[in-house]
């Protein structure tokens, strides 16, 4: 997951590489006594890019002014994201800034490590300048990295080749050991005393190394208001995303391609999928919990009208799988739509035979079952 | 180097026999039609699963038996150590479906089964066949019609819905093999180029592929350096997704324009690549050249 | 520090105890994929007892209401701490309620472990029936413990002798491994199938330990406003309390018990001070930052008016710690009040030469110092 | 067993010595009149510190030199493994004046010295003294002058302004303990009222306590139980702190009525105890008692 630029730091720190001392506030009330030594940086939290240019990352010189900029900030809208927390870190004064980033390079199985003397918010002109950013792709062993490392550094200014040389060498190693797939700094400040800190951190975990990443699994726990695929993903073991709040047909579906690939099909003929959703119905196991908690989700929906049920069972018993549908439906008699069914694959007769006892009709044809979530869409429509 | 070449003479080992899904897999990859010699499980107490024979070690199965290919069914954080045993044991072929494996894994695990010139097909892959003779992993049987189309994919259900339709429309597969969904992994599609370029029984390629990564634009420019001469058909899911979220699978995640499907599409066209709009559209321009072909 | 029950429970689970499963949010308007399985539990998230007396715990059955609960929990005060998050978790129901703790006996020097078959909201009822409340005192060692509560286990039903012993075990290892000073489990639901699964959790953990416990340092960094002593003392070094938001003399003190009782003799004798604080002069090194915070912290008590220094000095040089102070003022121009020194101690000579250069007057007695303060405070009295 | 008597002929290491405190401090001791015999430190390129020999282990320092008491200047984290190092040595009595020791490590450390009957005053405590003669920690000399009163106290900076009054008054120590502010510690209170009821050089006693834990209180009831004869004071910091917060010290906290001021002061004053509201208070109280012993 794409972590906040505090919990980015917060890692790194742990890991003991420097950053600006910083803390994150989610109210401009905050006992003063929290904050580290000024004068400040005030930076929205919100995992995005272009704060600086949205007004989200300002200095401030005194307390007043921190809790001006918060107060402004607080509740804001970037990109389709509500500023709910800002971190306010002691600014950094008469530093070089540089870049530094490190990536997976999945044809190569290599780490790309990526370096520019000149950083800063104008990294993409940089790129266009020939030789600005080195690069380089390592194998992901410590040697090989150090040596990659080395080379990188090499024919810049002592202080820089000292600095950039040694955080690149200790990111390295968190990169590896945190089991990142992304981590980029900048800037990344070099003083003139000749030490450096991470000015900014832009950081991809892997969720699923979650399980031994201790600090990862804490962070989930903690924030599922900004990690929300994550802890989805760690405590219903499913995935699911709203793609259109006002769309009016739920989706009940398995398998991640396919499910795409619906939502792709029905926008082209016009319908408006409310939720992608990847059941994974190989893992319910007679259990109908995780059907009642999706079939909850999809009915907070408020134009949610119809539901359509699409499983392809490679092994799934449909049979059961249909038991287990209506069991659910059963939890959340709130949810009052129509449902329609598009099921093919294992004992889909017994399937059939199950469903149509409560009325619903079974489609093995996709085209077949749209057909008959058009006809559920227009009785909706009052007259 | 990348040979996933099986037939159904292959002796085919089952790491993790003794778990739920080893144990039902090898059931349904043994009545398939493919020759499961051995299991592979640290339980010692069990001598045999369903009469196929239990080792402790892949080497001693190996040993015993000759294997040359395992498919793996062992938990995502035993994967990389489960194939490094493979491949120390002198296993040609590696098929992992199990989801969930760490990327930093996955990358040095491509970095072994390189060095190693093992092919690897997976992770989080549903396995690959030959159909109507062997299959290593999950394609269901409903999609598995033998033919002169070769099939590669990044997602399993989507692959099967497009088997399906197929197999209606009376098109069936020659060497079908999903690559699995993740960013890290085994075996790219560009990499079966050559494999598909050669393959005697397969007329015409068919990519199922998804937004995120690269690897739609590697496999594009793979076909134009290989002079591919076949002809190409590409389904790609997540036309419509929002960008910056994952649906689903960790590599179908697309930034700007990278790994979007407009790049992707471009990128195959210009290949020559026909790139279908639908599954429908998918299944009638196949069956056309199906058709013509005769 | 005492942990919030979300970050308690979550702690649990990460060391792989059962809890009911349960997600912290912060807003009412939250993704409803978010929520475990229902119905729920609403509970809102302070560190104080009597919540549930205080309409703070509360049931619901759909999203709704789940909404709802949290729309009256958030910004409420309980015991003057504003509500600011609500931790919604699975119902447990049909569950028999025990109570298991585990706190430390410094004059032992072993763990105490409590259990009682009954426990709930009535656990101080239960303590005053004999023999209802079982307690040993066991080494902290593996064995011992285990052994301790084998004893303390028999006689109950198979069970829930079976289920309290299995949660002892476990919660024992967790208690000393996770450095926690204490552990309460109250309800400890044990289930119709013999399992079992913390309802509540009250947990204290060992600030000296974070060094070793990088969940708590990963807390820490993420919850400044909810743990600001911890955060304090990580960052900042030294401890600091407003003990007096109305107070009108800032305290530039040192040392914890002399810091008290000055609080303690200022308001016998009718003064208000509106801060505690321990700024260990020991660990300034020379660098004035800890006091330009410390200035700043006071400075935001909107009826400051006089700032008093008390330092007795066995070890720290005062001429040193002066030209510090002062330069430390001359960082805040903001805080303009004046300034009263009491120094004791290595050096005060020079410290009395340094402070007298900027009008400064330097005492000895406290009984002056104090006298001067009066006199600053009957100034700042408009006529 | 709690035995802490230390006088100018008792030889003493320093553990840590080679840190920035461990250097101060030892000179300062030796200064007063300690006789520091010896350092221990890893760095091993070190031979002596201003003087002072050092050993790279206690064992070896021990064995050369006969040292029976140890100061311990090492981080908190080396802490519990430093003690448990001196009294593996041999040493009978260690002061460790490090802030910050983990408590599950102070309980374990507190029974290893237990089972040995080695007596261990702090974690976070300032040290000790004969005034006078020798003092092992930090207490400042402007609070140190010899004299007939035992002190006894939680607190480091209210011990020192106390002994700081009480010096201006003419009132000296005779041995000055600080056990600490720690919960769980080496010595308590309660366990050193055996030490003062023999020593003859104490005619009454001082404590300096605060809120918090149940040291006072278990004081005052070993003072019933030993029918300790000399007249004691008590000064209590925190009387107005606000229940439930820290302030500064880990075992100042008070839950409800345990640990509060009132509890405290109405067992002390059970047991006899002269509890004195302030600073000026304690001292019109000791001087009253100091004169009219005269």
């Amino acid at each position: 997951m794409f972590l906040l630029e505090h919990d980015g730091k917060s890692l790194l720190a742990r890991c003991g590489l420097p950053v600006a001392a910083g803390v994150l506030l989610d109210t401009a009330d905050f006992d003063p006594s929290l904050l580290p030594t000024g004068p400040w940086m005030v930076k929205a939290q919100v995992a995005a890019g272009g704060r600086g240019k949205a007004g989200l990352v300002r200095a401030a010189d005194d307390l007043a002014a921190v809790r001006r900029c918060m107060a402004d900030m607080l509740g804001a809208t970037h990109r389709s994201m509500i500023v709910r927390s800002c971190r306010v870190e002691t600014r950094v004064a008469q530093a070089h800034e540089a870049y530094l980033s490190f990536t997976l390079d999945a044809q190569a199985a290599a780490v790309r490590v990526m370096l520019a003397a000149d950083g800063g918010v104008d990294i993409e002109a940089q790129a266009q300048v020939a030789g600005a950013v080195r690069s380089l792709v390592l194998a992901p062993e410590a040697d090989a990295l150090d040596a990659g490392i080395a080379r990188l550094v090499d024919g810049l200014s002592p202080r820089l080749s000292a600095a950039l040389g040694d955080a690149a060498r200790r990111l390295a190693r968190v990169f590896v050991d945190e089991d990142l797939t992304l981590l980029e700094i900048n800037p990344l400040f070099v003083l003139v005393d000749g030490t450096w800190l991470a000015g900014d951190a832009r950081i991809v975990t892997d969720d699923n190394a979650s399980y031994r990443q201790a600090g990862l699994r804490a962070l989930i726990d903690d924030r599922a208001v900004a990690y929300p695929e994550a802890w989805r993903k760690e405590h219903h073991g499913c995935d699911y995303v709203v793609v259109d709040p006002q769309g009016d047909i739920g989706l009940l579906t398995t398998g991640a391609g396919l499910s795409m690939m619906l939502i792709d099909e029905m926008r082209a003929a016009g319908l408006r999928p409310h939720n992608f959703l990847d059941v994974r119905t190989g893992g319910l196991r007679g259990d109908p919990t995780r059907l009642v908690d999706v079939l909850r989700w999809i009915s907070e929906g408020p134009r949610v009208k119809v539901l359509l049920v699409n499983i392809f069972a490679g092994i799934t018993d449909l049979g059961e799988f249909s038991n287990l549908l209506l069991e659910a439906l059963s939890r959340v008699p709130q949810f009052k739509v129509p449902v329609v069914a598009r099921l093919v694959g294992t004992r889909v007769d017994a399937a059939r035979t199950v469903l149509a006892a409560r009325g619903i009709a079974l489609h093995t044809s996709l085209d077949e079952a749209l057909a008959q979530v058009r006809v559920h869409l227009a009785e909706g429509v009052p007259a | 180097m990348i040979d996933p070449g099986v037939d159904r003479n292959t002796p085919v080992l089952v790491q993790g026999i003794t778990g739920r899904a080893g144990r039902m897999h090898a059931r349904r990859m043994r009545d398939y039609g493919t020759r499961i010699v051995a299991g592979v499980s640290p339980r010692a107490e069990v001598a045999d699963v369903d009469g196929v024979p239990v080792y402790a070690t892949c080497a001693e199965a190996v040993a015993a038996t000759g294997a040359t290919a395992s498919v793996l069914l062992v938990g995502a954080a035993q994967l990389a150590d489960a194939v490094a045993e493979a491949v120390a044991a002198g296993i040609r072929l590696v098929v992992t479906p199990t989801e969930g494996m760490p990327v930093h894994d996955a990358l040095r695990t491509r970095r072994l089964v390189q060095a190693a010139g093992v092919t690897w097909i997976g992770a989080s892959t549903p396995g690959m066949a030959v159909a109507g003779e062997v299959k290593l992993g999950f394609l269901p049987e409903a999609s598995l019609l033998p033919g002169p189309l070769g099939l590669m994919s990044k997602s399993g259900t989507l692959s099967y819905e497009s088997g399906y339709r197929l197999t209606a429309a009376g098109v069936g597969t020659s060497v079908w093999i999903g690559v699995g969904g993740d960013p890290v992994k085994g075996t790219r599609f560009a990499e079966l180029v050559p494999f598909y370029a050669a393959h005697a029984g397969t007329e015409a390629l068919l990519i199922v592929g998804e937004i995120g990564g690269s690897e739609e634009e590697e496999f594009a420019q793979a076909l134009i350096e290989h002079a591919f001469a076949k002809p190409v058909f590409a389904l790609i899911a997540g036309r419509s997704s929002p960008e910056g979220i994952t649906m689903g699978h960790a590599g179908a995640l697309v930034h700007g324009r990278h790994g979007s499907y407009a790049a992707k599409a471009e990128a195959l066209e210009r290949a020559g690549v026909t790139v279908c709009g639908s599954l429908d559209e998918m299944t009638r321009a196949v069956s056309a050249w199906h058709a013509a072909r005769a």
